[in-house]
């Protein structure tokens, strides 16, 4: 147990370690060199020395630009550990690290409703689809979800802004909460920001329960039928005994590590959705990014993504042998379920969604 | 010459490990054309031997040749020779075709691959082979996946997919162990005059004495347990006079289809006891057997000749014989 | 070959959605050969072309350009699907070859490539599509493919390592061997026609995940624009404000239909697919 | 139909028909079963692969795997109609009264569960059969005894961590825990080696004798038949051939033509065993049954009137019965 903790946690730091290696790289290295550039540009500007450019671009990036490059390797990853991230190109006196600290409450409770309502929404369906599933509603509810599954989040996101925001001027068009309201433990400010949150929680929602309902479905449908299942019932346990521990908790074994493992990826799935709302979160600000070359923010945002990822992996790996004695026992097989199992909220695609958890 | 050999064979799964070998120190003989029957419970080593001789693994230690030849030694042609010369036929005619591959196509590319038939006429000699182990081979047949034929019929794809190479020995294990009653003998039927028209010889594993007394009646059989051979004999001699306890045990255990035998040989049975890890030292069965004395528990027994090159590794192989004749196992009344 | 075609034939007249999702997936690629010889999207001859609402002569209306929106969408349908297809062709290529020989293989192989595998299955996808889209900033599909392409394989590739592995222990592959079958063989004929019905479902979604994901770097602007494509389209009526206009309506929503229809053809095709392949479902 | 037994018979199966729903056919699985068991009595009932044994089984504790239905038929228990009950009283049925052991005891654990919650979920489910959890579990206890196996081997363990013989074992132990008066065990010993299997039978025969248990033997292996049952009935695509008892239909009192070939063709470890031979032909596929009696085309017997009428199961007043129009119209003549 102790050995297969630690295999877990060196492989989520190898994975983080090699993130902020690409990020340091693709800043450095990549045609164009960010670098090099700002620094032309601030020359351009005029009115710097050499020393003052190379202090500003140090700050900006975390890399002095003329020492060896194994050297700004060395100082770029001892920055990223201490936490600085560098500056921000566009608005030098801004550290990114700032920035996203005060993006990240927004994505967390934009993704984290939305996915609870998803997943909660999914998984119901999902069971009541499996218990019923030769019914014609069953037939019903599996197309839509199925069409909704494959719609891109972004076009439902602009339908929506188009639709709900623009046309009727039901719903606010951006923002994260009213201009009018003063941020804090208030009821009209946590009305205001429920208000904003609405349109983008039901893009997400809209283009992401039709996957978990899928994967439930077809989880719960293995489970059925299952030879312990009809043992049990041979048993003559009742029906809720059976329907709850023995259906219920194998089909959401599988669901709950997608659960998590989708927390990551809805960061990640963010952007669009973000972007389009121009919500003030961790995509929002990893497009802004891109979009004026702010090569410091992006790989900021990126790294943070990244982590989000792999602290939701590691949580899986280290919970799940806590619920499935399946894994990490002597007997058992591998320890990573994840990986094979579809990923709903990966967004509108989440390959393998439609092959089932049998798969 | 002799076909097949194994000079003190043993066998590890995970190497260098000082776990219980799956095979410890296996000596055996296989003649042209003969059929050596191995016998005994499940994970006693059989199925590990079986492979070995496929040259699916190499043994751990020891040596297997075969017509003289060690197998480490084969390269090029003899080694191509022993791949077509040495055919296996596996347990389970669901698992051993390939689901998504025509049965044209689980014949024909090892025909091609020999040398036994050319590309474009590789359908035609597939079917031959089909039709020599008596199935119809139309060109719409050849066309099937295995799930569209019945258990019977898969089996002798398999069988056909090994003879098809005119090999010159056989292993098959469990080869019939899951077909249906009114298949099985045809299947045993049909493997045994491949054996009279194509000079075959089999290495016959199975858990069943019935079985292995039909199909090796003219043969030999070897008891395993805990990957030792315990006994060896002429099928005859040693279902009539067995000389290890393990060997009566397994014989008693064997139903027969006759309800007032069952009775009677039910009153005379060897205590059952099921193994979990076989015993440190000593004899394999010490830690089961009814007669084991201080001496079995202690020292590995010798390997004793009890005539016709009947052999058992045993230290009372006397009690044996007793028990196994007050049970009547072969004196039909 | 043939008996998988009758087959597929077979569960697409049962189950009707495959059959539309087949055929128009069949279309879309028809469109995307064809389609510049089709049609042209013209220009702006005069103010009085620009904006116009549906008509006989322009199904679709046209845009402020005064381009026909649906020849923009015939014409757009080549670029997006060729990256499409590009680049879940890679994805599938990478991911079959590292899957196979890591799982047959086994041993030191496998354990190198799976450590790449699961690093790549951490990194998330799309924030690093479009963090290199906008480094490379390429205006080649082929390149704009292998970009899209650079996290998908993993999955495919963890995937088929767990068939082969699973495959290698098969007892047909054992005759196989046992046969002396040599390596590439057992591998193109043993292991690939059972690794091949998953493939082919993973290729279809993989296509649907990279128009995604292309259509989405067009509309965020992170890929540079060349030529008329659909996310570009989109992107364009957006800048010319159809958000906030009933007029421009038909060209915001046709491209936008445009990718709806073809993302749901893939899944539902996808899904006849998987019946085909699964026996289970298959005999009854 | 029924003769006229000293005891009457704890379980009647009347007419009993399965189909299975394939394309816009119906496959009949079991065909107008009729038959009985007495109490204390080891039944045992044979077949080969697709003969709808297994479905038979199935469908005496109403859990026929879907899509299957049983379209016809009745089930009494001393008398008492349960094949028509509510599924409330289906439950408090099964496992105490009629208990089941399924072919595949490998997967019929909760993999998630300890064997011993499971064990716990049976108790609470039937709390009549015991006063306390705890005199249930000693109990599984002692039956686990005898089966060689210690409680605290398997009590806290996950199905994972047994190998497939003791699961088995498990799997008999569990379905017994609830002292059912009539126990369906569908192919036991199948996938055991011979000493595992003998392990098992004589675990069901010190039962038998000690709990004085009544029990249905579904099998293909006519050597463990032959060795454990009283009587037998043999199915042939989905019929019933010939039922008896077991020294009978072995002995010199059998008369259907596919039962004397098929244990003709068990290869025996005695001397007889040698002379064993095959049947000609394969069984029949439900989906396309032969005219006439279905194992006409593999009859060395077989007359023209086997291929054009069905032959019906006709009982002597020993209670022989067996479904033939040969030995039925030879049995006449003999008789009169």
């Amino acid at each position: 147990m102790v050995a297969y903790v630690a295999r877990r946690l060196a492989g989520a730091a190898a994975v983080v370690y090699l993130v902020v290696t690409i990020s340091f790289f693709m800043v450095r290295l990549m045609p164009g060199n960010a670098v090099s550039a700002l620094e032309a540009s601030l020359r351009s500007q005029g009115g710097m020395t050499p020393q003052e450019i190379q202090q500003q671009v140090s700050e900006i990036y975390g890399v002095m630009p003329h020492s060896p490059v194994w050297r700004q390797y060395l100082s770029y990853i001892g920055n990223v550990a201490r936490g600085d991230l560098g500056r921000s190109v566009l608005n030098p006196s801004e550290s990114v690290a700032h920035i996203i600290l005060g993006a990240l409450p927004w994505t967390i409770f934009l993704v984290g409703t939305a996915l609870m309502i998803s997943f909660v929404l999914g998984t119901a369906l999902g069971a009541a689809m499996a218990m019923f599933r030769t019914s014609r509603l069953c037939q019903l509810v599996s197309f839509i979800a199925s069409v909704a599954s494959a719609v891109p989040n972004y076009l439902v996101a602009i339908v929506l802004l188009y639709e709900l925001a623009d046309m009727h001027r039901f719903f606010p068009v951006s923002g994260a909460y009213s201009v009018n309201v003063r941020p804090g433990w208030s009821l009209a400010f946590i009305g205001s920001v429920l208000y904003h949150g609405v349109l983008p929680i039901s893009a997400y929602v809209v283009t992401s329960f039709g996957g978990w309902a899928l994967a439930m479905k077809g989880s719960s449908v293995s489970c059925l039928e299952a030879e312990y299942v009809r043992v049990a019932k041979a048993w003559g346990l009742s029906d809720w005994r059976v329907t709850r521990s023995y259906v219920g908790r194998n089909s959401m074994l599988p669901m709950v590590t997608m659960l998590a493992l989708s927390l990551g990826f809805m960061v990640g799935g963010s952007v669009f959705v973000e972007t389009y709302f121009s919500y003030p979160g961790i995509g929002y600000y990893l497009i802004q990014a891109v979009n004026s070359r702010d090569y410091s923010v992006m790989m900021g945002c990126f790294m943070l993504i990244t982590v989000a990822v792999v602290l939701a992996n590691l949580f899986v790996d280290l919970f799940y042998p806590l619920v499935d004695p399946r894994i990490a026992r002597p007997r058992g097989g591998r320890a990573s379920v994840p990986g094979a199992l579809p990923v709903p909220g990966k967004g509108a695609q989440g390959p393998g969604s439609l092959v089932g958890v049998e798969a | 010459m002799n076909l097949l050999e194994l000079r003190r064979v043993s066998h590890w799964y995970r190497p260098g490990e000082a776990s219980r070998p799956a095979l410890r120190d296996v000596s055996l003989l296989i003649a042209p054309n003969e059929v050596v029957a191995v016998v005994g419970e499940s994970g006693c080593g059989k199925t590990t031997l079986g492979k070995l001789v496929a040259g699916l693994y190499s043994p751990s230690a020891g040596e297997i040749l075969f017509e003289d030849q060690p197998l480490r030694s084969l390269q090029g042609r003899n080694k191509k020779h022993y791949r077509r010369s040495v055919q296996l036929v596996h347990q389970d005619p669901y698992a051993s075709l390939n689901p998504a591959v025509t049965i044209g196509d689980t014949i024909a590319p090892a025909l091609v691959h020999h040398g036994l038939a050319r590309r474009h006429n590789a359908g035609v000699a597939a079917a031959r082979a089909l039709g020599a182990v008596g199935l119809d081979a139309t060109p719409e047949f050849l066309d099937r996946y295995p799930h569209q034929l019945s258990g019977g019929q898969r089996q002798r794809v398999a069988i056909a997919r090994a003879v098809s190479l005119e090999p010159s020995l056989v292993v098959a294990d469990e080869a019939t162990s899951m077909l249906d009653v009114s298949v099985r003998v045809a299947v045993l039927d049909l493997l045994l005059s491949l054996k009279q028209h194509r000079e075959l010889a089999y290495l016959f594993i199975s858990h069943d004495f019935g079985v292995v007394r039909y199909f090796a009646r003219a043969g030999r059989i070897i008891v395993m347990l805990y990957g030792v051979v315990v006994e060896e004999g002429p099928t005859e001699q040693l279902i009539a006079n067995p000389l290890h306890p393990y060997t009566v045990l397994l014989l008693q255990s064997v139903p027969v289809p006759d309800p007032a035998r069952n009775e009677q040989r039910r009153r005379d049975q060897l205590p059952l006891v099921l193994g979990g890890a076989p015993p440190e030292r000593g004899c394999v069965f010490s830690n089961r057997c009814p007669f084991a004395t201080e001496v079995c528990r202690t020292t590995t027994p010798p390997r004793v000749e009890a005539g016709l090159g009947h052999k058992v590794r045993c230290w009372s192989p006397r009690a044996a014989l007793d028990a196994g004749r007050s049970t009547q196992l072969s004196h039909s009344t | 070959m043939r008996r998988a075609l009758r087959d597929l034939w077979r569960i697409c007249r049962s189950d009707k959605a495959a059959l539309a999702g087949g055929l128009v997936v069949v279309l879309y690629l028809l469109v995307a050969v064809l389609g510049p010889y089709l049609a042209s999207p013209g220009g702006l001859q005069s103010p009085a072309n620009a904006n116009l609402g549906p008509s006989l002569q322009h199904p679709l209306g046209t845009d402020p350009l005064g381009h026909d929106v649906f020849a923009s969408i015939v014409v757009g349908t080549r670029p997006v699907m060729l990256v499409g297809v590009l680049a879940a062709g890679i994805t599938v290529f990478i991911g079959v070859a590292v899957g196979l020989l890591s799982g047959y293989l086994g041993g030191l192989v496998d354990a190198a490539l799976m450590r790449v595998v699961d690093i790549f299955l951490t990194i998330p996808g799309l924030p690093l599509i479009i963090v290199i889209a906008a480094i490379v900033h390429t205006t080649s599909p082929v390149v704009l493919a292998v970009v899209l392409s650079v996290t998908a394989w993993a999955g495919l590739a963890r995937a088929v390592r767990s068939q082969a592995l699973s495959l290698r222990e098969a007892e047909f592959v054992e005759a196989a061997r046992v046969q002396g079958l040599p390596l590439g063989q057992i591998i193109v004929r043993q292991l690939l026609p059972n690794v091949g019905p998953y493939v082919a479902i993973h290729f279809l979604l993989d296509v649907t995940g990279a128009i995604y994901a292309e259509v989405g770097l067009f509309l965020l602007g992170v890929a540079p624009i060349t030529g008329t494509n659909w996310g570009e389209m989109i992107n364009s009526a957006m800048s010319e404000g159809a958000l906030y206009s009933s007029s421009s309506v038909v060209y915001l929503l046709s491209p936008m239909a445009a990718i709806v229809v073809l993302q749901v053809a893939f899944v539902f095709f996808a899904r006849a697919l998987d019946t085909l392949f699964n026996p289970r479902l298959r005999s009854q | 139909m029924i003769p006229e037994g000293s005891t009457r018979p704890l379980l009647e199966v009347t007419g009993l028909t399965v189909d299975f729903p394939s394309g816009a056919s119906r496959v009949r699985a079991v065909d107008e079963v009729s038959f009985e068991v007495r109490a204390n009595e080891i039944c045992a009932l044979v077949g080969e692969s697709g003969c709808g044994k297994s479905t038979l089984a199935h469908a005496l504790v109403g859990l026929v795997p879907p899509p299957g239905q049983v379209v016809a038929g009745q089930l009494r228990l001393e008398g008492e109609t349960y094949s028509s009950t509510s599924p409330r009283e289906w439950r408090a049925l099964r496992g105490a009264q009629v208990g089941m052991v399924f072919q595949a005891a490998m997967s019929g654990f909760n993999p998630v569960a300890t064997i011993g919650r499971q064990v716990e979920h049976i108790l609470k489910a039937h709390p009549e059969t015991f006063p306390s959890v705890a005199a249930g579990r000693a109990y599984f206890e002692e039956l686990l005894g005898l089966v060689q196996l210690p409680v605290q081997r398997v009590w806290g363990a996950y199905e994972g961590e047994l190998s497939g013989g003791m699961k088995q074992r498990v799997a008999i132990v569990t379905a017994l825990l609830l002292k059912p008066r009539v126990l369906v065990l569908d192919e036991p010993t199948t996938a055991l080696d011979v000493l595992n299997q003998r392990l098992v039978i004589d675990l069901l025969r010190q039962l038998h004798q000690r709990l004085g248990l009544t029990m249905i033997f579904v099998t293909h292996d006519l050597a463990v038949v032959a060795d454990v049952a009283d009587r037998t009935l043999v199915m042939y695509a989905g019929r019933l051939v010939e039922s008896g008892g077991t020294r009978e239909i072995f002995g010199r009192g059998r008369k259907h033509p596919y039962v004397t070939a098929l244990i003709e063709a068990v290869p025996s470890v005695l001397e007889d065993g040698l002379s064993i031979r095959a049947i000609a032909g394969e069984v029949p596929n439900l989906a396309h049954l032969p005219p006439g009696c279905r194992f006409a085309p593999r009859c060395l017997m077989a007359e023209a009137l086997c291929s054009e009428v069905e032959p019906a199961l006709q009982c002597d007043a020993s209670g022989h019965a067996v479904a033939c129009h040969v030995v039925n119209r030879v049995d006449w003549r003999v008789s009169t």
